[in-house]
This record gives structure tokens, C-alpha cells and sequence, in this order.
């Protein structure tokens, strides 16, 4: 039987579009965009047609689309680029607790250099309170960040209410729309943001290629240095063949938008109420209505989740994690901690996360398999049968 | 990531459960990531005849506390006060870097077991009762990167040199 | 005809061998490496390939690779991310001249940022004396970055030496070997440097991937924060496909030295030869011995470059032109006004490149094609007549 | 990244060349980028009989010097003197946003040709010398980067908001 891929979230399969694509440039186009000449002008266009399907996804100007290799790059430059270009004005930033670490990192240097993060916390469900943002602007705050969708529990920020009050007081807004865009339709004209993440990866490109969005007049420095490369914002040599990715794979996301998220909500909504049925003392996260459409953050009580992700790799079914144990970092999710979590509840958390490639019938399959493997470890647990007798 | 031996021990985890009326019972818990083991022994002649485990924890920690068990069995209890941690992982062909500090849990656990059985066979404890142990790992974990091998300066958060975590909360 | 390809410094055609790997991983690789199920596996184990391919190609360790987006990111990373992990050390960094723009322009961001930077000068055929370096060094100085080859006219700095110096006086020694790397042998151990850069397009590996060398315990920052990727130097989900193409690169840039170099050799022999027996008035730059063996780089007088390389692509061969009018910055080259010459020769200059792929057929095309474009454009030249009748 | 146009003009230039009793002489160059263009006129009746240049510099100048004289061909002085930078670039079909600048070269230097002619012709100027220009662009550019619309102070060598290059010196 094939293995089940339901961690969408890391990683997702190439869109047979986007594969057809990458191979064309890997065996056609190997020229440096930047080279006058007839190989670079074949990477130029190539660069050129990718810039406007990414622009068209979230409904912004060609020349307002940087490309990066990833989520990471382009929230590190939109933070550090911002930050550094605005020092002289002042060295506050406004951000929330549940961040990606790729925001809390970059600030966490940015501390180091003499600036000064408010960071606000979230509610129960991991929403912030635009009134909190306001009230936390000083004359000082040169930036605000705060990601459109979080990435463990998918909860939907207010992003156009708080981008009309930076846009009123003056302060650059970048919003870390990684983990929404290519799934949710983004209008960065409507949500009038300065800055917006997204990576490649979360909608059937390929891994370590995104853009950063830049508000035309924004002022922000480079991250990467040197060459004259996407209108100055973005120096080296252009990953050619990742970048073409990118844009068919944000083509096919605007293209196949409806039935994708018709999709998501289906099988969602079944992966949910059956796994609620099947198995007890459960907690889904994230905001019950406010939410990613295809994401599900479910803690399983008594129990730790890489063990959980592992067992069901065993049976050919793949899913995240959020414990401490599988990260790398031996720390608990600290957006889970953010929402009020206990530690031993967020220990076992596990993310599922749905593409546009899966089937009701591989969620049948998840709601069989689960409970025993949940049961399993369980009865493994010291802290089960204590609790579940009491 | 694991090893095939850490897979299996992980998959098919060695002599899981309680022991009812267990002579010693050691439960070390981490207090910073919530992982916990417990230890059973049933002890004769001064020899672990039977020891089970119970474990909240990653894949590491149960294939750490599988093998641990494995190795404990039948031996006399000063042969496995002797059983390091260092001993499990080596059993186990090796944990992944960030891992290691889960092989810490075990060892200790047994340990605490045998402690607790001396305690009560000493009537300084009292049988059903568990010896707890907090897991807290030692303080030169923070002063060296694991990365980088920079020194750091107290309770760094994180490395000021190559600006990694410092795991040494755990 | 087919066109005939000669700018293989700024992109080279990708290597059989590296074509079909792309494709494997295109076709067969998308999991996320950091995912612990059989998914992220897969990738993880194509890095670890990679990696090790990549070390193998400069004698360093797997785990002192470091993956990146290009030659830019490399040499952001090495530059800033020692100069921020260092800076209550000191804040003085030495350079040269010469250097390519990515170093140029951190440097010059950092002087924002209150460091402090000596830039030394180059004698006529770029190089820069190692005592000059040792007599710069303060102890303030936390950083000297200079690099192993020229990318605009081949000269070879005496890295070995240099490194002896920063390591006898405990500075960091970085060297960008973007131009050299693949192209020459490099041993990381036997040069002792602690930090440098590569980039896969400059030998038949694609564009927009790089590797950073970092020795173990070298103090640095990482660039792009966030995630515990690439041994924590390096977060953000890693581009598998142009990685695995790296790899391979490296791998057959190894295999193949030997008679790579040896074509270079021959043919870069017959190029400056042949020009100098068909065109007046020529100028070829850089060291006459220490120079990298596939790149040729040729002033002519009178004229501009962009025109010569546009009337050439028009007869099908390709090359660069290091004339300001090109560049996309309209400065003349700093390199080569950096080795004393003056603006308008700087400007008439031609950036021949070898790749493996060049045959002796194509290096015939361009000896007979431009004697007669050259002559073209210095008939349409104000400036030709006056100084040859002179 | 030229239009077809400019690189029509790039590859077959109109009037390439010196008129050898030129009736007037314009030249005009770039300190910076090091770039001139000259430009011969034969005048008869006020009207541009023929007309002639010669360039150095990029595909780009060598275009607008060859559309420059095929647009100030036949016509009087006047209507020459009234042709501008934007004329040729748009009869060019636009010149990329970092060429913009090489078009100002041409119409330059033709006013300079003409402004010579008339100077010869009230004896302001010796027959046989040229006008020549020294192209400096306006100090206006170097306010407000091309890139992102920031202010910058006075010569600033790059834009302090978003890092580009400032082009003022050209
Ligand atoms: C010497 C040198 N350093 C750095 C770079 C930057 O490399 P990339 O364009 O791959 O980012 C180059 C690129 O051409 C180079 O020649
Ligand atoms: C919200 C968010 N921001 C940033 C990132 C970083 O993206 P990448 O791993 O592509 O660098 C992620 C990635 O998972 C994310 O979920
Ligand atoms: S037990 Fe804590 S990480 Fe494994
Ligand atoms: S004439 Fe200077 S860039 Fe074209």
C-alpha cells in the first residue's frame, strides 16, 4: 500500500505542473538571468513569467515580488531589512508570542543589537487583539510583525485591522503569510500590508524557494548583498529552476483555489469528527472558526507525539509533530505554551495537514490506524491509567 | 535518524508494564521537557530477577528504557548500579546528537529503582512507595556550545557565538 | 549553428550527471529533510550525500558544510556573521579592493553600523601583499575576508600565507572561492582558512546554490535564523533539488579535474594567442602565471564592451562584459580601475570564460568572429581614429 | 531586455560617421561612464541636410545616436533644437529603466551641433571646433532613489532606505 502523506505543512508533493516545469529549465535553461546575452535572456523571461504568477496569487505588482529561497530568508530580510533601514528613526518592533522561530530568532538578535521587542500575547485560541497592538506603538516602533495564519494551530490573525492602524501610525506592517499562502486567498491590496512572507513548499513547489513581498516605497535594506539582482532588493545569482517552480505552483494554487479548499473543508471536517468519535481524551487547537482549512492541531492526552509520528510512519502514514522531543530544540511548541497549554498536553501534539492530493480513503485509513497506535503507547504511558482511573 | 537497534527497541519495546508488588520502584521525571520513566524491580538473592519500565517520552526514551532493562535483567544489583547511560546508548548503537540527553533519563531511573529497594530493605522507605528523582541535567552543559564550542556565560539562553539554543535546561 | 558558449563564469551548463539527479529529486524527492517520516528521510539522505560530496571537493568535514542560496548568501553569512558574533571584540574587518560586490556592499553596510573596514590596495595584476595585510591587523580586527581567485580578471591572492598571518594573530580568515571552487583544487585543511565560499553555477552545478565552509569552532552568526537546520548555522527548509545538483557538481568537478584543467590549458593558450595575433590594441589583465587557467579577460581599446558582447551573441557566441554600461550599475569595474587602469580601456573589456563543454572548433568561431566586430564598433568609435593615426 | 527597435538601430546604425566639412559639431561625453557621442551636421536654408555621428559607448548610446540623427534628419533647426531625450527614447520603444540615462547623450549632443553651427555662423566659434559638452545629470536624480521612492541627503553614494547604488554621478 502507498504510504499516506499528511504533513502537508513541511513539505508537499510537487503539482505534476510544477514538476514538468522544473525539469524543462534543468534541461533547457542553465544561463545566468543577469547575462545580456541569449542564454541569461532565456532565464531572465523565465525569472520574468514566474515573477507575474507569483505577483497574481496575492494580487500584487511583478516589480513588488522578491524571490528567496524560502520563508525563512524572507522573513529574516523582511525584519532585518526593515530594522536596520529604519535604526535611526527608532528601535522598537511589535510582534506576538507564537511567532515562527524564524521571527523570534531574528529578533532575538535584534536584542542583542539594541532594539526593543514588545512581544503580546495571544488568547486560548492564539489570537492576538489588534486594540493591543495599538496601545503597544510608541514613537520608537519602526515595525510590526505578526504572521496572517499560525503554523502549529493554523489560527487566523486580524491582519487587516492591525494593518490599518501601522498604516494610521506610520509603522512598516510585515505579515508572515508562510503558512497561509497557496491556500487561502491573499489580497495584499485589500489587507494593505508593507511586507508578506511566503514559501514555495506550502503549495506544491519546491522546498527552499519564496518571495517576499515589498510594498512599493517601503524602506527596507537588503538582506543578501552585492549584485544588482531583483530590482537591487535581493543580491545572487537567481535559483532559476526553484523559482520557475514557485510560480507554476502559484498558478495552479490560483487556478485550482475552489476545488482545493472544497476539499480541505470535507475531509477536515471528517478527519475531526471521526477522530473525536474514535479516540477520548482529545484537544483540538486553534481557533474553532478563524482557522487554516486544511490544517489539524489535535493534542492526545498521556502520551508523547514523536512516539505517536513514528508508529504511524510504521504504518505508512505521515504526520508532524510538535513535541519538545522532535523538534531539535528539546523545548516544548511555544506557541502551545502561548495558548495556556500545559506542558505535558503539548508534548503529544500532533499536526495533520491536508493537500490537494489526498483522498477520503486515506483518511479512513488514519481514523482505523490511530486509536490502536494512540492505545499503544498509552499503555506504555505511567501517567494513563492514573489519570483516566481517577 | 535512529539506529535500526534504537528502531526496534523502540517498536518492540522489552519488558513494558508494572510490576505489581514491585521491591523498588524509581521514577525520574524532566521537569523542563515532561519526559518521565519509571522503573520496576522484583530483586532476589541481591539479583534484578524481573524489572519492567513505563515511559512518557520520545522514541529515544523508550527504546532508551527498553534497552535499559534488557540490560539490567539478572544482573546483581551492584553490576547495575554500574550501568551508565553512557553504557545504553552505546547498546543502542548510538542516539542522534540532540538525543543524547534522553539516554540521561534511563540509567538514572534504574538507579533510583535499586536506591529505593536498599531504602526500603534499610526501612528508610516505605514499600509502595517510589523514590522520585527531578532530572535536572548539569550546569557545564551551559558553559561549552555543543555546536560551536564557545564558551557562554552562565544561564545563556543561547549560544552568543553561533547564536544556537543551549539545551542546558534539560 | 549551434551558439557557442564562453561566459562560463557567469553560469555553466549542467552536467550530465547533474541533470539526472535534479530530475530524480524533482520526480521522486519532495518531503521536507527535517521531517522525521520516510518522506523527510529520503530528503535528509540526499543532503547527506550532498554534503559529503560537496566537503570531499575542498578536504573539509560533512559537518563543516554549510548549504546556501548562491556565492552572495555565502559570503553575507561569513561576513556578517562573524563581524555580529564578534562585535564586543572588535569592529574592524580588512579587505581589498578588488573584491566582489557582495563583499563590498556588507562591508559597507557594516561601516553603517559603526565597524570599521581597511581596504587594501592590489598592485597591476590584482595582488594584494600578505605583509600589508599582517600590518593592517589591529586588535580590533575580528575579521580579514579576501578572496582566493578574481572573478573579473583570474588573479590567485596568496590565501596560504594570509591564513598563516590571521591565524598567528587568532582574526578570522575568510576567503570568497566563488570564482576558484570546482574549478581548481582546493584543500580547506592544507590553505587553514576558517571560512569560504563556493557556488555551484561555476562548475556545471546550477545557479542560485552555495556552500559555506565553516571550521569547527569558528565564531559566527547564522545569516538566516530560525529553524535548527544545517547544524543550526543555516535555518529554513533547504532547497533538495538544487543541493543534490551541487552535489553531484562537486562530485564530477572532483572526478574530472585532471582533464578539465587540461583543456583549459590548451584552449585559454590558443584564445590569448590567436586575439593577440589578430586584433591591435589589446590589453589581457591579471597575473601572468597566478591566474585562474579558464578565464581570459581582454581589454580592447577604443570601444565598449556591451556593444562587442551584443554583435558577438548576434553571431552566436557568448560572453561577458565587464563594461559599466553592462553592469547594471554604470561604475566602471573597481576591480580593474582597482589594478590602475584607466576608464575608458576599463570599459572595452571582454570576460572570455572556458567550461568544460568548450571545443577547440568554438575557440576557432571566436578568433575568426571578432577581429571583424571589433572592428565594427571602433569604426563607429570617436575615439579610434584620433589615437591610431596618432 | 531592448526592444526590438533599439537593437534594429544597435546593429544597423543610420549615418554612422564624420562629415568631413561639417558645418557644425556637437560633442558631448560622460566623465563617469566615459561615454561620448559626436554628431556632424550639414546645414542648408536652416534645414538638416545631413547628419552623421560617431559613438562610444553602449548598444543602448550607439541606438539613440543612430535614431537621433534619423529623427533630426530633413528637419529645420528649430524642430531639431525642440527634439528631446524622451523623443528618441520613445521612437526607440523605451530603453531599460538602467539605460534611461544613455539616451540624454544624444539629444545633448545634437543641440550641441547646433548650437555650434549657429555660433559659427555668428563667428562666436571657429570653424573646425567642435561644442563640447561635459554631461553631468541633473543633481535631482540623486534626492530621491530610483528604487524606492526614499529621500536621501546630498551626495549619498547609496540609498540609505533601501541600499541601491544612487546613479547621480552620471
Ligand atoms: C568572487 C565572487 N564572489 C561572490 C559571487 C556571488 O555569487 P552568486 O551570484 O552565486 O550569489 C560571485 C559571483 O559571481 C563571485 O564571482
Ligand atoms: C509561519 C512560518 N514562517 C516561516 C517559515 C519558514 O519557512 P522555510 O522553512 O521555508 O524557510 C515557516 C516554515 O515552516 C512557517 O510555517
Ligand atoms: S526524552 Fe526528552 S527529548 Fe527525548
Ligand atoms: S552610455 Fe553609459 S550606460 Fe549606456
Amino acid at each position: 500500500m502507498d504510504a499516506v502523506y499528511f504533513d502537508n505543512y513541511a513539505a508537499t508533493p510537487l503539482h505534476p505542473r510544477v514538476k514538468e516545469a522544473m525539469h524543462r529549465i534543468v534541461d533547457e535553461v542553465f544561463g545566468n538571468p543577469s547575462s545580456d546575452h541569449r542564454f541569461g535572456q532565456a532565464a531572465a523571461e523565465a525569472l520574468d513569467t514566474a515573477r507575474k504568477q507569483t505577483a497574481n496569487l496575492i494580487n500584487a505588482e511583478p516589480e513588488e515580488i522578491v524571490f528567496t529561497s524560502g520563508g525563512t530568508e524572507s522573513v529574516n530580510h523582511a525584519i532585518k531589512g526593515v530594522a536596520f533601514s529604519q535604526r535611526e528613526k527608532g528601535r522598537h518592533i511589535i510582534t506576538t508570542n507564537i511567532e515562527h522561530k524564524s521571527v523570534l530568532n531574528c529578533l532575538r538578535t535584534l536584542r542583542l543589537l539594541d532594539y526593543h521587542i514588545t512581544s503580546l500575547d495571544v488568547d486560548e485560541y492564539g489570537l492576538v487583539d489588534p486594540a493591543a497592538v495599538e496601545k503597544a506603538i510608541t514613537d520608537q516602533t519602526v515595525l510590526i510583525t505578526i504572521q496572517l495564519a499560525n503554523n502549529e494551530i493554523g489560527t487566523l490573525q486580524p491582519i487587516a485591522d492591525i494593518a490599518k492602524i501601522a498604516r494610521h501610525k506610520k509603522v512598516v506592517f510585515h505579515t508572515d503569510a508562510v503558512a497561509a499562502a497557496g491556500i487561502i486567498p491573499i489580497d495584499v491590496k485589500a489587507l494593505d500590508v508593507d511586507l508578506l512572507s511566503l514559501a514555495a513548499n506550502q503549495f506544491n513547489g519546491p522546498n527552499g524557494v519564496g518571495a517576499l513581498y515589498v510594498k512599493r516605497g517601503t524602506p527596507i535594506w537588503p538582506l543578501l548583498e552585492g549584485g544588482v539582482q531583483e530590482n537591487r532588493k535581493r543580491a545572487g545569482t537567481e535559483n532559476v529552476v526553484g523559482i520557475v517552480g514557485l510560480g507554476v505552483a502559484a498558478e495552479m494554487a490560483w487556478l485550482e483555489s475552489h476545488e482545493r479548499l472544497e476539499k480541505f473543508r470535507t475531509l477536515r471536517r471528517k478527519l475531526i469528527d471521526g477522530l473525536n468519535a474514535r479516540i477520548p481524551h482529545l484537544k483540538f487547537n486553534g481557533h474553532p472558526t478563524q482557522v487554516l482549512p486544511h490544517l489539524v492541531s489535535v493534542s492526545v492526552e498521556f502520551i508523547e507525539g514523536e512516539g505517536l509520528m513514528l508508529l504511524l510512519d510504521e504504518e505508512g502514514i505521515c504526520v508532524a509533530t510538535r513535541s519538545a522531543c522532535a523538534s531539535g530544540s528539546l523545548r516544548a511548541s511555544h506557541v502551545l505554551i502561548g495558548t495556556g497549554m500545559d506542558f505535558a498536553l503539548a508534548q503529544g501534539t500532533l499536526l495533520i495537514t491536508l493537500g490537494r492530493d489526498n483522498t477520503e480513503a486515506e483518511v479512513d485509513r488514519l481514523l482505523e490506524v490511530m486509536p490502536r497506535v494512540v492505545q499503544t503507547l498509552r499503555d506504555m504511558s505511567p501517567i494513563y491509567q492514573k489519570n483516566v482511573a481517577a | 535518524m535512529y539506529s535500526p537497534t534504537v528502531l526496534d527497541h523502540f517498536k518492540n519495546p522489552r519488558n513494558v508494564g508494572e510490576i505489581a508488588e514491585a521491591d523498588g520502584v524509581g521514577e525520574v521525571g524532566n521537569p523542563v521537557c515532561g519526559d518521565m520513566i519509571n522503573v520496576y524491580l522484583k530483586v532476589k538473592d541481591d539479583v534484578i530477577e524481573d524489572i519492567k519500565f513505563k515511559t512518557f517520552g520520545c522514541g529515544a526514551a523508550i527504546a532508551v528504557s527498553s534497552m535499559l532493562t534488557e540490560l539490567a535483567k539478572g544482573k546483581t544489583l551492584d553490576e547495575a548500579m554500574k550501568i551508565t547511560n553512557k553504557d545504553v546508548a552505546e547498546a543502542l548503537e548510538g542516539l542522534p546528537k540532540n538525543k543524547l540527553h534522553c539516554s540521561n533519563l534511563g540509567a538514572d531511573a534504574l538507579h533510583a529503582a535499586i536506591k529505593n529497594y536498599r531504602d526500603r530493605q534499610a526501612q528508610k522507605a516505605v514499600p509502595g512507595e517510589a523514590e522520585k528523582v527531578p532530572h535536572i541535567p548539569e550546569k557545564v552543559d551551559a558553559c561549552y556550545c555543543p555546536y560551536c564550542d564557545m564558551e557562554n556565560k552562565g544561564q545563556a539562553e543561547f549560544c552568543v557565538s553561533c547564536g544556537a539554543d543551549l539545551p542546558h535546561e534539560h
